[in-house]
């Protein structure tokens, strides 16, 4: 049915396609799905073999044969699982290059079969191919390669080896689909298959209940963005009749009354999808959780891929938050707040996963901030970046915590693995982690020439200048620097803590602390290149010809903005028809170029400011120096308890309501209605019973009581 | 002369009839009812009906009866002089309800002769030909072997399982 | 295939023999010796399964609305009569039956083991009626079709069933058999109405169709059928009888209760309320009634399931939920909504079916249904687990699931007339997830703290059998639902058409009974109501004279009644 | 006369209601039937010299019936009698339940 020519092929869709042929673009979905099935069967053979060893008494986790080698089931994904992600990046960056060479203006669609035909819909299984997919589809393969690669060595002692990337596999194919759907539904797919992945992968080790419990809440809290998503498409729908891309967007300046109701509503709902899966305010909550996952899981999906969906969204539905000036800046008022919030609970963190995650929390905030002021270039340029740094970040620190696990194991000693105050001075013995890490620590607190710097800067500087619009800007604006700041000061005081320092994992302990083998430092080397370099791809005009540009020396300028350009041009030019540019000066005067230093010499003082202070000060084990008594940094330590708040305002209420419903309503009113009906029918039956006396003279004299009435009913 | 010989009949029947239901003596009660039956016997040769008046005899009074006086003799009945009849407001709703019917009846039956129905029938002038042509057991025998053969078969199985089911219920088990 | 098809006449026969072979079944059943019984029963209702595919071609999509008609004389004094025909909402109803019932059969192999040879023949004995119900097109043949599914599914939960068996067979019965009595009274009067109508008795589909009814009568009918339907279905608050008969249920028996029994109801309005009654089901007050209900039930019975701590009980609650959906799906009204409905009629009995026996399949090894008694089986059985979490995200409906492409649809269809009861009832995608992970994490995830949980024994090689297909078939509508869409199109357009048309008894109704051609009205076989005339008298006189031909006697009726003229 | 004997056969019916009624010695509200039937009979028999000879013909048959009835209320009043020692029908509630 689906031949390979088909698969090439599809059924080309839209108007002029620029003379751009892609090549296999099917290809590029299927070779994770199959590595997904190759996967999973081997996956059910292994787990087969572990239950029956569990059934026969054993433990279930030993995975070597009698023979004292691994079986062929764990031994096959090391190359299927990170070899079908290269075959898609090579095949994605083929694709990229043919692309480079073409102008092209509408995305080329490549459409399968009628998904959903039922009359008046018409959804097909469709592809689209244009310059935003490309990028995110660089990111997800090209990183998502790395990753994988990095996971052979990270989870190869593990019995669920082969699941865990049948899982992996399977979640690059849906976060493929997700960004390479031509329409709405199937960008669904991908939307809730991504969330699937996602839950399997934070429940892996699913032995544990609190790691189930995170999987769980993931999954339902990202429900609630998806009905948000649902929702939208049913609005669009109603006013578009077709949920494809392209004649939703084409349209949607004449459907849609600019700032109108229905397009608000539209975008509020989309909002609420991408807040779910971006983790923002109020929907923010699962994802610290969710580094109960592995670690190279919390880098592909926690921090590169997954959760950047939502600034794809917005980017995507560009035109749409562009018709819809409340819901844009609804979009930066979260992001901005995401940001600062989440940053100030990553100060007071000791995991360092957790430092990591609410560090993605913030740093997904500025590219909300980005996209919300209508800056869709910088916010998916932020997302590149943060792609490669904090994957980056992600598996060094899970290169450390594979270490101190080993070195914790190897005593038995029961400590975290993942608390930063069992580490320091880890530098020693780990230094290709320590080198690529610091050098993504600078990329993230924003100071150049790295990566981060360009990225977040532009975002900045948008939000600042987007002041011209409206007051609101300024203010997100001055917390855009504040959640800047504290990324600086969070991500130093976590190196520090971590790497420098005495060691404080224990004297024999530390003889087991060592490097992470070369299949994992070759990803650490290769996202520090990019965290270094990946900045460069975008930097504006002015920077370009300044200090920061090396005074032009830099081959190209704001390349990726001219890349979106096709993308966002609707969007931009409702907001130029709308609204006007964007102005020349920030908020309190100064260009671009001058709050480039500013922010960099900023992050800069930050980061030696702290890393001074965290030096001198003497850090004790995790259970000597126990949880902070008082004050506001046991609140940051809680997370704003916002986690117990839900629970009461939200979790508890609802269970409440269930049981009331289930005891009372369902038990006692319905049923109990029910009863009473039968009650009575008993109750009528044992009244007529009363006249069963069983004496003939009774059953007589009623019989001849009736005889009277029949006879009186025919005088009367 | 016919309707003073019914009205004496009609007095013994309903005199008698009382006699049956207000006697305390069951024997008595079954010798009131013959006196019943016997009087009816002879209303229905009143209406010319000779051949049921004759069964009504037969059957009714010498068989029938004398079943009901055997088995009253077998349970030792005779001698059960205790008054078994219900009183109080039990009674007194009894009376009411069966005068109440009788009223009724009687209203109804009044107008009978005059009934345009009737008009239909042959009439007694029309029965009397009928029996003056037949007979009466012709009469009766002639629809009786033809339009009511069937049934009256079936009364003949009726009354054999009516004596299979008697012997089967009054036997003692052993 | 088509070719094939038409060679060997199949559209002619295959109708008649999947409603009847089943009966032959129970001839072979019952004769086998008792323990090759179900062997007997699986291979015969496999046959039937495949006889039934062939009418995925021979079908025509394109061709007229309902194929395959045919009609026979049954009982010709009241018009009664044995006519069959399906469009293609019944096509998939039919094919979900005869997919099911193999699949039961074969998950009933170890929990029945006792007196085996009457519980296939009561499967068998179910099977008639259901494909009875969606094949038939005589009101009547309905009613008696609609009626039969109740008895062997009353013997099957109450003696098959658990310990509360009694109480939950007879909760059953007396439910539905109070919903279908006030039926028959609606069908019986709709009957008298289209006989004065049409001039001639009849209880065929096409003859009631359009039958002048004031809005009056057409909303207590409305009430009369709705109420049977909405309890089958089961609709909020009628449903209390579902969870307890699920529970009590013997696998297989909540495999068919829930894929099939269920649809019954669906397929009711679908079939029946909505076209007949086009006024009072299009009209606003019932409309929004029966929507409200629906989402309530979505909403109400995801809470309630989520604090149950049966897990049978759990997925009971969660079909009230999801025949919710159909409901909202079918009341909207809009082509997106029914096919959407339809789709989650179908996803619904392959999910939920599917759920039923691997809670089936955890009770054969560990004889409790109790959640909290499971935990880490996904360590033990990876087969098992494997399919439950499949089941468990096409029940709560993940894209790229049978239960998404539904769910979708229904609320898409919903939206367009009704956006804020599908806003209300998209929440239930939220409180899906509610209820279902949790369940599967108390089941599959969570330490494997249990003695008795460690020697679980992971699917045999006929459960295996007994998954796949199911599972497979939500994976592949979720993908390719595009088929049974197309062939259920036709049929819910003119649903649709026939109740904007409403009673004015449009050129459509016209053309449906046309091309079929195979229905022509009958001779009158007694005196027509015009020949009877009107008044009281005029009627008994007539019926006296046919019977008794005696003026004599004539003047007595005339006494008796007091007619005295 | 028609009038009369139907008042008549009005009188003996009730007549013989009323010791059905009033009467708990078994027999005797079983001969208080037979008297109930005769005064039906009485009526047949009347209107039979008015409408024809069938009236004669259906006494015949309830005469037939009277006598199975009789045969086999006899003999259940017997067993009766073997079981409980008396005919008093209050004593009997073997109707009941």
């Amino acid at each position: 049915m689906i031949s390979l020519g088909f698969i090439a092929e599809g059924v080309a869709q839209g108007g002029a396609s620029g003379g751009y042929d892609p090549l296999l673009p099917g290809l590029i979905l299927l070779l994770p799905l199959l590595g997904f099935a190759a996967n999973g069967v081997l996956a059910l053979m292994a787990g087969s073999r572990a239950a029956d060893r569990i059934r026969g008494g054993g433990d279930g986790a030993a995975i070597a044969g009698p023979d004292g080698k691994k079986p062929f089931t764990h031994t096959l994904p090391t190359w299927i699982g990170p070899g079908v992600l290269l075959g898609a990046f090579i095949l994605v960056a083929i694709n990229f290059f043919r692309m480079l060479g073409v102008e092209l203006t509408e995305p080329v669609i490549r459409s399968y079969w009628s998904w959903m035909p039922t009359g008046t819909l018409s959804v097909d299984a469709a592809i689209q191919l244009d310059q935003l997919s490309m990028i995110m589809m660089m990111v997800i393969t090209g990183v998502g390669f790395l990753i994988h690669m990095f996971s052979v060595g990270y989870m190869k002692e593990d019995p669920g080896y082969p699941r865990y990337f049948a899982y992996l596999n399977l979640f690059v194919f849906f976060m493929l689909v997700l960004v390479m759907g031509a329409n709405f539904p199937v960008m669904f797919v991908g939307w809730e298959g991504v969330g699937l992945c996602s839950y399997l992968l934070i429940g892996f080790w699913f032995q544990d209940r609190e790691k189930a419990d995170a999987g769980k809440k993931a999954f339902i809290v990202n429900r609630v963005g998806d009905f948000g998503l649902l929702m939208a498409m049913f609005i669009l729908f109603a006013t578009f009749g077709t949920l494809d891309y392209g004649a939703i967007f084409q349209q949607a300046p004449e459907l849609f009354v600019y700032g109108g109701a229905a397009v608000t509503a539209v975008t509020l709902f989309l909002l609420l999808g991408a807040v779910g899966k971006s983790a923002q305010i109020p929907l923010y909550v699962w994802l610290p959780d969710a580094m109960a996952g592995p670690t190279p899981v919390s880098a592909l999906i926690h921090a590169a891929t997954m959760v950047t969906a939502g600034v794809y969204l917005v980017a995507r539905s560009s035109v749409l938050f562009a018709m819809a000036p409340a819901s844009a800046a609804a979009v930066a008022t979260i992001g901005a707040l995401t940001a600062l919030f989440a940053a100030t609970i990553a100060l007071k963190q000791y995991d360092i996963k957790k430092v990591l995650a609410y560090s993605t929390v913030s740093q997904l905030g500025f590219m909300f901030m980005g996209v919300g002021v209508g800056a869709y270039a910088a916010g998916v340029f932020h997302l590149m970046t943060h792609a490669f740094f904090k994957a980056l970040l992600f598996l060094g620190a899970g290169a450390v915590i594979h270490s101190m696990h080993h070195a914790l194991h190897s005593t038995h000693k029961d400590w975290d693995a993942q608390d930063m105050r069992n580490m320091g001075g880890l530098k020693r013995f780990m230094p290709a982690t320590w080198i690529t890490m610091w050098i993504a620590t600078l990329a993230i607190a924003g100071i150049w020439p790295f990566a981060g710097f360009f990225s977040k800067d532009e975002i900045i500087w948008y939000v600042g200048t987007a002041g011209a619009f409206s007051g609101l800007y300024v203010v997100l604006w001055g917390m855009a620097l504040a959640a800047a700041v504290l990324t600086a000061f969070y991500m130093t005081r976590m190196m520090v803590m971590t790497f420098h320092g005495p060691n404080r994992t224990g004297e024999d302990e530390a003889k087991h602390l060592h490097e992470a083998p070369l299949n994992m430092t070759i990803p650490l080397g290769v996202l520090a290149v990019l965290s270094v370099f990946g900045g460069w791809i975008n930097v504006p005009g002015s920077v370009r010809e300044s200090f920061f540009g090396g005074f032009g020396l830099l081959p190209m300028s704001a390349w990726l903005d001219s890349w979106l350009a096709p993308v966002t041009a609707g969007a931009d030019a409702i907001r130029m028809a709308e609204l006007g540019a964007y102005a020349d000066v920030s908020p309190v005067g100064g260009g671009h170029v001058v709050w480039g230093a500013i922010a960099t010499t900023m992050a800069l003082v930050v980061v030696i400011l702290t890393a001074r202070h965290f030096l001198a000060r003497e850090v004790q084990p995790a259970h000597i120096d126990g949880e902070p008594e008082s004050g506001i940094g046991k609140v940051l330590y809680n997370k704003w308890y916002v986690d117990e708040f839900y629970d009461r305002i939200i979790v508890r209420p609802i269970l409440a309501t269930s049981r009331f419903c289930w005891r009372v309503i369902d038990r006692v009113v319905i049923d109990g209605t029910v009863n009473a009906v039968g009650a009575v029918s008993k109750g009528v039956g044992w009244f007529g019973s009363l006249f069963q006396t069983g004496q003939i003279n009774t059953y007589a004299f009623i019989i001849a009581l009736s005889a009277l009435v029949v006879l009186g009913a025919f005088i009367f | 002369m016919i309707e003073i010989l019914f009205y004496i009949f009609a007095a013994v029947a309903v005199g008698s009839a009382f006699g049956v239901v207000l006697q305390k003596n069951p024997v008595g009660s079954l010798l009131f009812m013959v006196a019943t039956l016997a009087s009816l016997a002879g209303i229905f040769v009143l209406f010319e009906a000779h051949f049921l008046a004759a069964i009504q005899i037969i059957v009714y009074a010498g068989a029938i009866m004398v079943l009901f006086l055997f088995v009253i003799m077998l349970l030792n009945l005779g001698h059960d002089y205790r008054r078994d009849i219900q009183v109080g407001v039990g009674m007194v709703l009894a009376f009411a309800t069966t005068g109440l019917i009788a009223g009724i009846l009687v209203r109804q039956f009044g107008g009978a002769e005059t009934s345009p129905m009737l008009a239909a029938f042959p009439g007694p002038e029309g029965m009397d030909a009928l029996l003056a042509e037949q007979g009466i057991i012709g009469a009766i025998a002639r629809p009786l072997f033809t339009d009511y053969v069937i049934v009256f078969e079936l009364t003949g199985i009726l009354l054999l399982v009516a004596l299979v089911g008697a012997i089967a219920i009054a036997k003692r088990r052993v | 295939m088509t070719g094939f098809l038409d060679a060997v006449g199949f559209g002619e026969w295959i109708l008649h023999a999947l409603i009847w072979l089943p009966l032959v079944g129970i001839g072979a059943v019952l004769l086998a010796p008792e323990e090759r019984a179900k062997e007997i029963a699986f291979g015969w209702t496999t046959g039937l399964f495949v006889l039934s595919l062939g009418l995925w071609w021979s079908f025509d999509p394109a061709g007229p609305l309902f194929q395959h008609m045919s009609s026979t004389e049954w009982i010709g004094a009241f018009g009664i009569s044995y006519a069959l025909g399906i469009d293609g909402i019944s096509l998939f109803m039919i094919l979900l039956t005869t997919f099911t019932m193999p699949i039961a059969i074969l998950g009933a192999f170890k929990y029945v083991k006792e007196r085996q040879r009457a519980f296939y023949a009561l499967m068998l004995l179910l099977q008639t009626g259901i494909v009875g119900v969606f094949a038939t097109m005589d009101l009547f043949l309905f009613y008696v079709f609609f009626e039969l599914t109740l008895v062997p599914m009353y013997f099957i939960v109450g003696i098959w069933g658990g310990e509360r068996r009694i109480y939950a067979a007879v909760k059953f019965f007396l439910y539905t058999a109070l919903g279908s009595l006030l039926m028959l009274v609606g069908i019986l009067y709709l009957y008298w109405q289209a006989q004065l109508n049409l001039g001639y008795p009849s209880f065929h589909f096409f003859d009631l169709l359009g039958t002048p009814l004031t809005l009056t009568e057409q909303l207590w009918l409305f009430v009369a059928f709705g109420l049977a339907f909405a309890i089958k279905v089961p609709l909020f608050p009628f449903h209390t009888w579902l969870p307890d008969a699920h529970v009590e249920a013997p696998t297989p028996g909540s495999v068919v209760l829930a894929a099939v029994l269920l649809k019954l109801g669906a397929y009711g309005f679908l079939r029946f309320v909505l076209p007949l009654f086009p006024e009072a089901s299009a009209h606003p007050t019932v409309v929004m009634i029966m929507l409200t209900l629906g989402v309530i039930g979505i909403i109400y019975a995801a809470w309630v399931a989520a604090v149950q701590p049966d897990a049978k009980k759990l997925v009971a609650y969660t079909s009230v939920a999801h025949m919710g959906f159909v409901l909202i799906g079918i009341f909207a009204l809009t082509t997106n909504g029914l096919q959407g409905g339809l789709i989650v009629m179908i996803s619904h009995g392959i999910s939920t079916g599917a759920l039923f026996l691997i809670l089936g399949m955890l009770y054969e090894r560990r004889h409790t249904r109790e959640i909290e008694e499971f935990g880490g089986i996904a360590k033990v059985a990876p087969l098992l687990a494997t399919a439950l979490v499949i089941t468990a995200m096409a029940s709560i409906g993940v894209p790229g699931t049978s239960g998404f492409v539904g769910e979708f649809l229904a609320l898409l269809g919903t939206f367009e007339r009704y956006p804020v009861l599908a806003f209300l009832a998209a929440t239930g995608v939220i409180f899906a997830a509610y209820y279902m992970l949790p369940m599967v994490q108390k089941i599959l995830f969570n330490p494997l703290d249990r003695e008795e949980n460690r020697a679980m024994k992971d699917l045999s090689g006929r459960e295996i059998a007994v998954l796949s297909p199911l599972v497979g078939l939500m994976l592949l509508i979720g993908v390719f639902p595009g088929p049974i869409l197309d062939r259920m199109e036709p049929g819910v357009q003119a649903i649709i058409e026939w109740v904007d048309e409403g009673a004015a008894g449009g050129a459509l109704m016209e053309e449906a009974k046309g091309p079929a051609g195979v229905r022509e009205a009958p001779p009158p076989a007694v005196p027509t109501t015009a020949e009877l005339g009107t008044s009281a008298m005029d009627r008994i006189e007539a019926t006296a004279e046919l019977i008794h031909g005696s003026a004599a006697q004539r003047e007595w009726i005339r006494v008796a009644i007091g007619d005295q003229d | 006369m028609l009038v009369e004997a139907l008042i008549l056969s009005a009188i003996l019916f009730v007549v013989g209601m009323l010791g059905v009624l009033v009467r708990r010695n078994a027999i005797i509200i079983f001969l208080c039937v037979e008297l109930m039937l005769n005064a039906v009979n009485l009526s047949f028999v009347a209107l039979s010299r008015f409408m024809g000879i069938e009236g004669q013909i259906y006494v015949f048959f309830v005469m037939t019936v009277a006598a199975a009835e009789a045969a086999v209320g006899l003999a259940i009043i017997i067993a009766i009698f073997r079981h409980y020692e008396t005919v008093n029908v209050n004593n009997f509630n073997l109707l009941k339940w």
